[in-house]
């Protein structure tokens, strides 16, 4: 049973991975990335990495979305209705791609693992948090410091410098309003006056 | 569902990011190559996690260090974007000639 | 797959009398003279008014059409999905002219029942006794599936251009300064929340308002009230009759309680809070003075919810100077202008009539100026039957109601000013509060109207 | 084998039974609460008979399509939406008997929740019309906000049980439920599920304002089932909370399953009366509510209940 949900899920990840390339909608790029992803974390949690695989999907979801919404913000034909290529160097691309493939592929294939070890048990994620919380806390501790000086570094990048205001106050630089009050005036305060 | 098998199904999962990181000219596309590979890199490190090192808890933490990098990576990926964006107006690698700010 | 017909058919023979009990799903076109209130359709258990066209069964098309809405009204019509049928209810008979606008239309005298009409020409539309309404407008693209550059995209370059008849969004400058698309959009005339014939060209950033112009197609032509038959329901309007004859104060006073009512329901049900809006339309019809201790637990209500507080405060701020002399009414009053011409009335003198004002000109100070006029209108009415008016103006519930204009015009002019980088849900919130009638507009004076159509276009050069 | 067989089918036909009635049960709700707070007389047998008319002409009506609509991922989206509220489902004990006992059910419990934004941005974005767009994007400026006290707060209701199965969880409240225990809790939690439900004051995909929003270019079976998975969306929601919050299936006399669903009603009612008392909230308002107030409460939240779990455990 593990065995043939193994293997749907692996086709599954690898042919949505390659549709990811193969589609004109960028919205349906980070959705097949999406799913190519939910597969993956599937698979870890057949492996008994429960924890782990959930914790995958969760993230993923928001990422994802973002990332669709970053698409249709950025690129003049998200939804791919007026279809072109946007690739360069593909057949390197190609080559490369199928090289790291057969390489990493031999490695998986010919190398030797220590085997026979038996699969881990079900109290996985207990044990994962004991290790987090003990032994290993400074990795958590690390990867959870390296989160925060990235949130603070991403806000501080992203962000516009000088920024004139809230969010929410005007749609208008300061600088537009003001060109165009020296110019024509807004008809509605020249009423206004009058 | 053997060591090998999935080895070969991450392998695959990071060729295809790495044609996907080479190939595409959009900002968002490179980094979707890059998570796959990320994501291949993570099924490889859960597979040796269980199947090789006998589902000790440390053998999970590296895929958690990985599932960190991807959040960071996305994470400064779009605010470069962003930025990249606001100052050049760029969308896509060739209108990027120079990388200075 | 002569089995699959066959479940299919079955299982259609078991739905069609399920169905045929279900409330009639219409969608409505409100135009002028209806001898049927859009309101009394939202008070009743046999009828659901459904937001968008498209899962409508029944286009209900209230009264007349001006000419520049018909398109648009066939435009709604190709919208809804089959089976589909129309309802027109008409205050006079058919002239050729009309009837070649909805060739399938049921028509509703104003003596008809057109609640049952609905209900028998769904059940008829289901039982398949009354074909589905065909295409009026013809199924095609406005344009070629097919751009002029190399991969098929709108312009010769990489953006631009108008691929397909649509307009390609363009970037333009944006309160964060990244410059994204912007999104040229018309809405109206028929958009549930604005009022009928309202037709606006937004151009939307995110759901930031950018830039909005009011189309001018239905004032320019000025034909809203041109045929002497529309203006039916204008004329048993107690404020259009009080501006050539002396009409009793109870009577004004209780017709502005009824419309201040309605306009809560409606913003109560733009605000998302159905329920309450149905509460406050059942006031309307048996409102009498004696109700004013209903009106003041209903706004005890209103303040204790709060979140109609929360969403409507700080939103639309109009200042006084935008406001004075120009005869706003409500508006005008709630930006703590004491501007209201019941005050040279002398049947409102004798009554020692002050009017009601509030400070802060945002949308919470309109719709609280709006309930409390209701309140003070229901203790003029009780107080008052001497006849007022006759003067040549009058104070209708939304301003100064002369011959010729009303307070929309002017209000209009001040709109692509106020809503211009709001949210989307700030700007319907505002456009609301604002009680617009486009059927005021006709009168606006040629020079006036272009104006609000055209402010801050060639912002950039 | 035969475990496993016996396992999903348990476990399908008690999340199917019970999302039919719990969608059944909310339509009726609703128009029962929405009824009395307009004042109107209930009318009880057309409450109850209503649904199904409803259902059945909307199953007669033709399924619309726009110009240029991705029509894949539009009929995908419903479909999702709903395998989203069951699959959230599975993993709330309905009865200590039917239990999946899923480690990390709550992590499971917030992953599912976290796609259902997928679910509302696909179903606007497939429309390729602006209105269902821009609700598509509120949803996801409201889900970005409100995930995060959603699982903050699921994770301090874990805290007192030690775990992350929510059957445990459920068995933690043998003594007192995490409702006084966790007094924040319970609150917060239904802002998020609110928000999750896309429903009332947090309806911003689907109001007014927008024609509809995301709904505004579904008609005949597409609408149906979209509503359909949206109540079911907010029974799993729901029984989620009564599960974690007011001790499942919990209750003296009566059999646990009857408790669970009764505090599941509870809950639909509660947020049904939001619905019809609090109108629409200001988008960009609950941003800011939700990222300066809403998170850091939670974290106090979860650090308030960790001590209080410490020394509970300490003691």
């Amino acid at each position: 049973m593990t065995d043939v949900l193994f293997w749907i899920m692996s086709g599954i990840s690898v042919l949505s991975a390659w549709r990811v390339f193969r589609t004109d909608s960028m919205v349906r790029a980070a959705y097949w990335l999406m799913v190519s992803f939910a597969a993956v974390a599937v698979i870890l949690v057949l492996l008994s990495a429960e924890f782990l695989g959930l914790v995958l999907l969760l993230m993923l979801a928001g990422e994802m979305t973002i990332m669709a919404v970053f698409m249709v913000m950025f690129m003049m034909n998200p939804a791919g209705l007026n279809p072109m290529t946007m690739v360069h160097q593909h057949r390197a691309a190609i080559a490369a791609g199928v090289l790291s493939f057969l390489g990493l592929g031999a490695v998986g294939v010919f190398g030797r693992f220590p085997a026979g070890v038996s699969f881990a048990t079900r109290d996985v994620t207990a044990r994962l948090g004991m290790e987090l919380l003990n032994d290993s806390m400074l990795i958590f501790q690390t990867a959870g410091v390296t989160l925060l000086a990235t949130m603070i570094g991403a806000l501080a990048i992203a962000s516009r410098r000088g920024r004139y205001g809230l969010a929410d106050e005007d749609s208008i630089e300061p600088a537009v309003e003001n060109s165009q009050n020296a110019g024509e005036g807004p008809p509605s305060t020249e009423k206004g006056s009058a | 569902m053997t060591v090998e098998t999935l080895l070969l199904v991450a392998a695959a999962l990071f060729g295809i990011g790495v044609y996907g990181a080479l190939s595409q000219q959009s900002f968002v596309m490179i980094m979707m190559g890059l998570e796959l590979m990320l994501s291949g890199a993570i099924l490889a490190t859960g597979t040796l996690w269980a199947m090789a090192a006998g589902g000790t808890p440390k053998g999970q933490l590296l895929a958690i260090v990985l599932v960190t990098v991807m959040a960071v990576e996305m994470a400064i990926g779009f605010a470069l974007v962003v930025n990249v964006y606001r100052i050049r107006k760029a969308d896509i690698t060739e209108k990027l000639k120079t990388l200075r700010g | 797959m002569v089995m699959r017909d066959a479940v299919a058919e079955g299982l259609r023979r078991l739905l069609i009398p399920l169905a045929c009990r279900a409330p009639v799903r219409v969608f409505a076109l409100a135009g002028v003279n209806s001898p049927t209130n859009i309101d009394d359709l939202r008070l009743r258990d046999d009828i659901c008014l459904v937001d968008s066209p498209r899962s409508a069964n029944v286009l209900w098309v209230a009264g007349l059409l001006p000419a520049p809405l018909q398109d648009s009204a066939r435009r709604v019509h190709a919208m809804m999905s089959h089976p589909r049928a129309t309802v027109w209810s008409r205050p006079s008979v058919m002239t050729a002219e009309h009837a070649t606008l909805f060739p399938h239309a049921t028509i509703v005298g104003p003596s008809e029942d057109l609640f049952e009409a609905l209900r028998t020409v769904q059940r008829a539309l289901l039982t398949k006794r009354h074909a589905s309404d065909e295409a009026l407008l013809p199924d095609e693209e406005p344009a070629p599936w097919r751009g002029v550059g190399p991969y098929g995209q709108g312009g010769t370059g990489m953006t631009g251009g108008v691929p397909y008849g649509r307009p390609m969004a363009e970037r333009a400058p944006d309160r964060d300064g990244l410059e994204l698309d912007q999104l040229p959009m018309r809405i109206g005339p028929f958009f549930p929340p604005f009022p009928s014939g309202l037709i606006l060209d937004v151009r939307l950033q995110g759901d930031v308002v950018q830039e909005v112009t009011i189309a001018e197609s239905l004032f320019a032509q000025g034909n809203v009230l041109s045929s002497g038959e529309s203006q039916g329901d204008l004329l048993r309007d107690p404020f259009r009759r009080a501006l050539t004859e002396p009409v009793p104060v109870g009577e004004l006073e209780l017709a502005r309680a009824r419309h201040h009512l309605r306009w809560l329901a409606h913003a109560l049900r733009v605000h998302g809070l159905e329920a309450l809006g149905r509460r406050v339309l059942m006031f309307v019809p048996a409102l009498e003075p004696g109700k004013a201790g209903d009106i003041l637990a209903l706004r005890r209500l209103l303040d204790r919810i709060r979140t109609f507080d929360w969403s409507t405060a700080g939103v639309g701020i109009l200042e006084r100077q935008q406001l004075s002399g120009r005869g706003l009414g409500p508006v005008a009053r709630a930006a703590g202008l004491s501007d209201d011409s019941r005050l040279v009335d002398p049947a409102y003198d004798k009554l020692g009539f002050e009017p009601l004002v509030h400070n802060d000109g945002d949308c919470r100070a309109r719709w609280r100026q709006r309930l409390g006029e209701v309140i003070q209108s229901l203790a003029l009415a009780r107080a008052g039957a001497q006849p007022a008016g006759g003067a040549g103006s009058v104070e209708s519930p939304r301003g100064v109601l002369r011959p010729e204009t009303g307070p929309t015009p002017a209000l209009l002019t001040l709109l692509p000013g106020l809503v211009r980088g709001m949210e989307w849900g700030d700007a319907v919130t505002t456009i609301v509060s604002l009680d617009l009638d486009v059927r005021e507009a006709r009168a606006a004076s040629p020079v006036e109207t272009p104006t609000s159509g055209k402010p801050a276009v060639e912002r950039d050069e | 084998m035969t475990d496993w067989l016996v396992m999903v089918v348990v476990t399908t036909t008690s999340v199917g039974l019970a999302l039919t009635l719990g969608i059944y049960g909310t339509v009726v709700l609703d128009r029962v609460i929405g009824r009395s707070i307009a004042g109107e007389p209930l009318r009880l047998t057309r409450a109850l008979v209503g649904p199904f008319q409803h259902a059945a002409l909307l199953l007669l009506q033709q399924r619309s399509d726009t110009e240029r609509s991705d029509s894949a991922t539009w009929a995908v989206a419903p479909a999702l939406l709903g395998a989203l509220a069951a699959a959230a489902l599975a993993v709330v004990p309905l009865t200590p008997a039917v239990a999946l006992e899923v480690s990390s059910g709550i992590v499971y419990f917030g992953a599912t929740m976290a796609m259902v934004m997928v679910a509302v941005f696909l179903n606007g974005w497939s429309a390729n019309s602006t209105f269902p767009l821009i609700g598509g994007y509120r949803f996801v400026a409201q889900a970005l906000s409100f995930e995060m006290p959603l699982v903050l707060v699921l994770i301090a209701a874990a805290l007192p049980a030690e775990s992350l199965n929510v059957a445990d969880i459920v068995r933690s409240q043998d003594t007192l439920w995490n409702v006084v225990r966790q007094p924040l809790g319970l609150p917060l939690y239904l802002i998020a599920a609110l928000g999750v439900s896309f429903l009332g004051p947090l309806g911003l995909p689907d109001g007014i304002d927008l024609a509809g929003g995301t709904v505004a270019e579904l008609s005949g079976t597409a609408l149906l089932l979209w509503r359909a998975a949206q109540a079911a969306v907010l029974v799993a929601v729901s029984a989620m909370g009564a599960a974690v919050f007011l001790g499942g299936w919990l209750g003296p006399w009566l059999p646990g399953s009857v408790w669970m669903a009764l505090k599941t009603l509870l809950l639909i009612a509660l947020m049904v009366v939001a619905k019809h008392l609090f109108g629409r909230v200001r988008l960009e308002r609950f941003v800011v509510v939700s990222w300066v107030v809403l998170i850091p409460v939670a974290l106090v939240h979860v650090f308030l209940s960790g001590i209080l779990a410490l020394r509970r455990i300490g003691s």
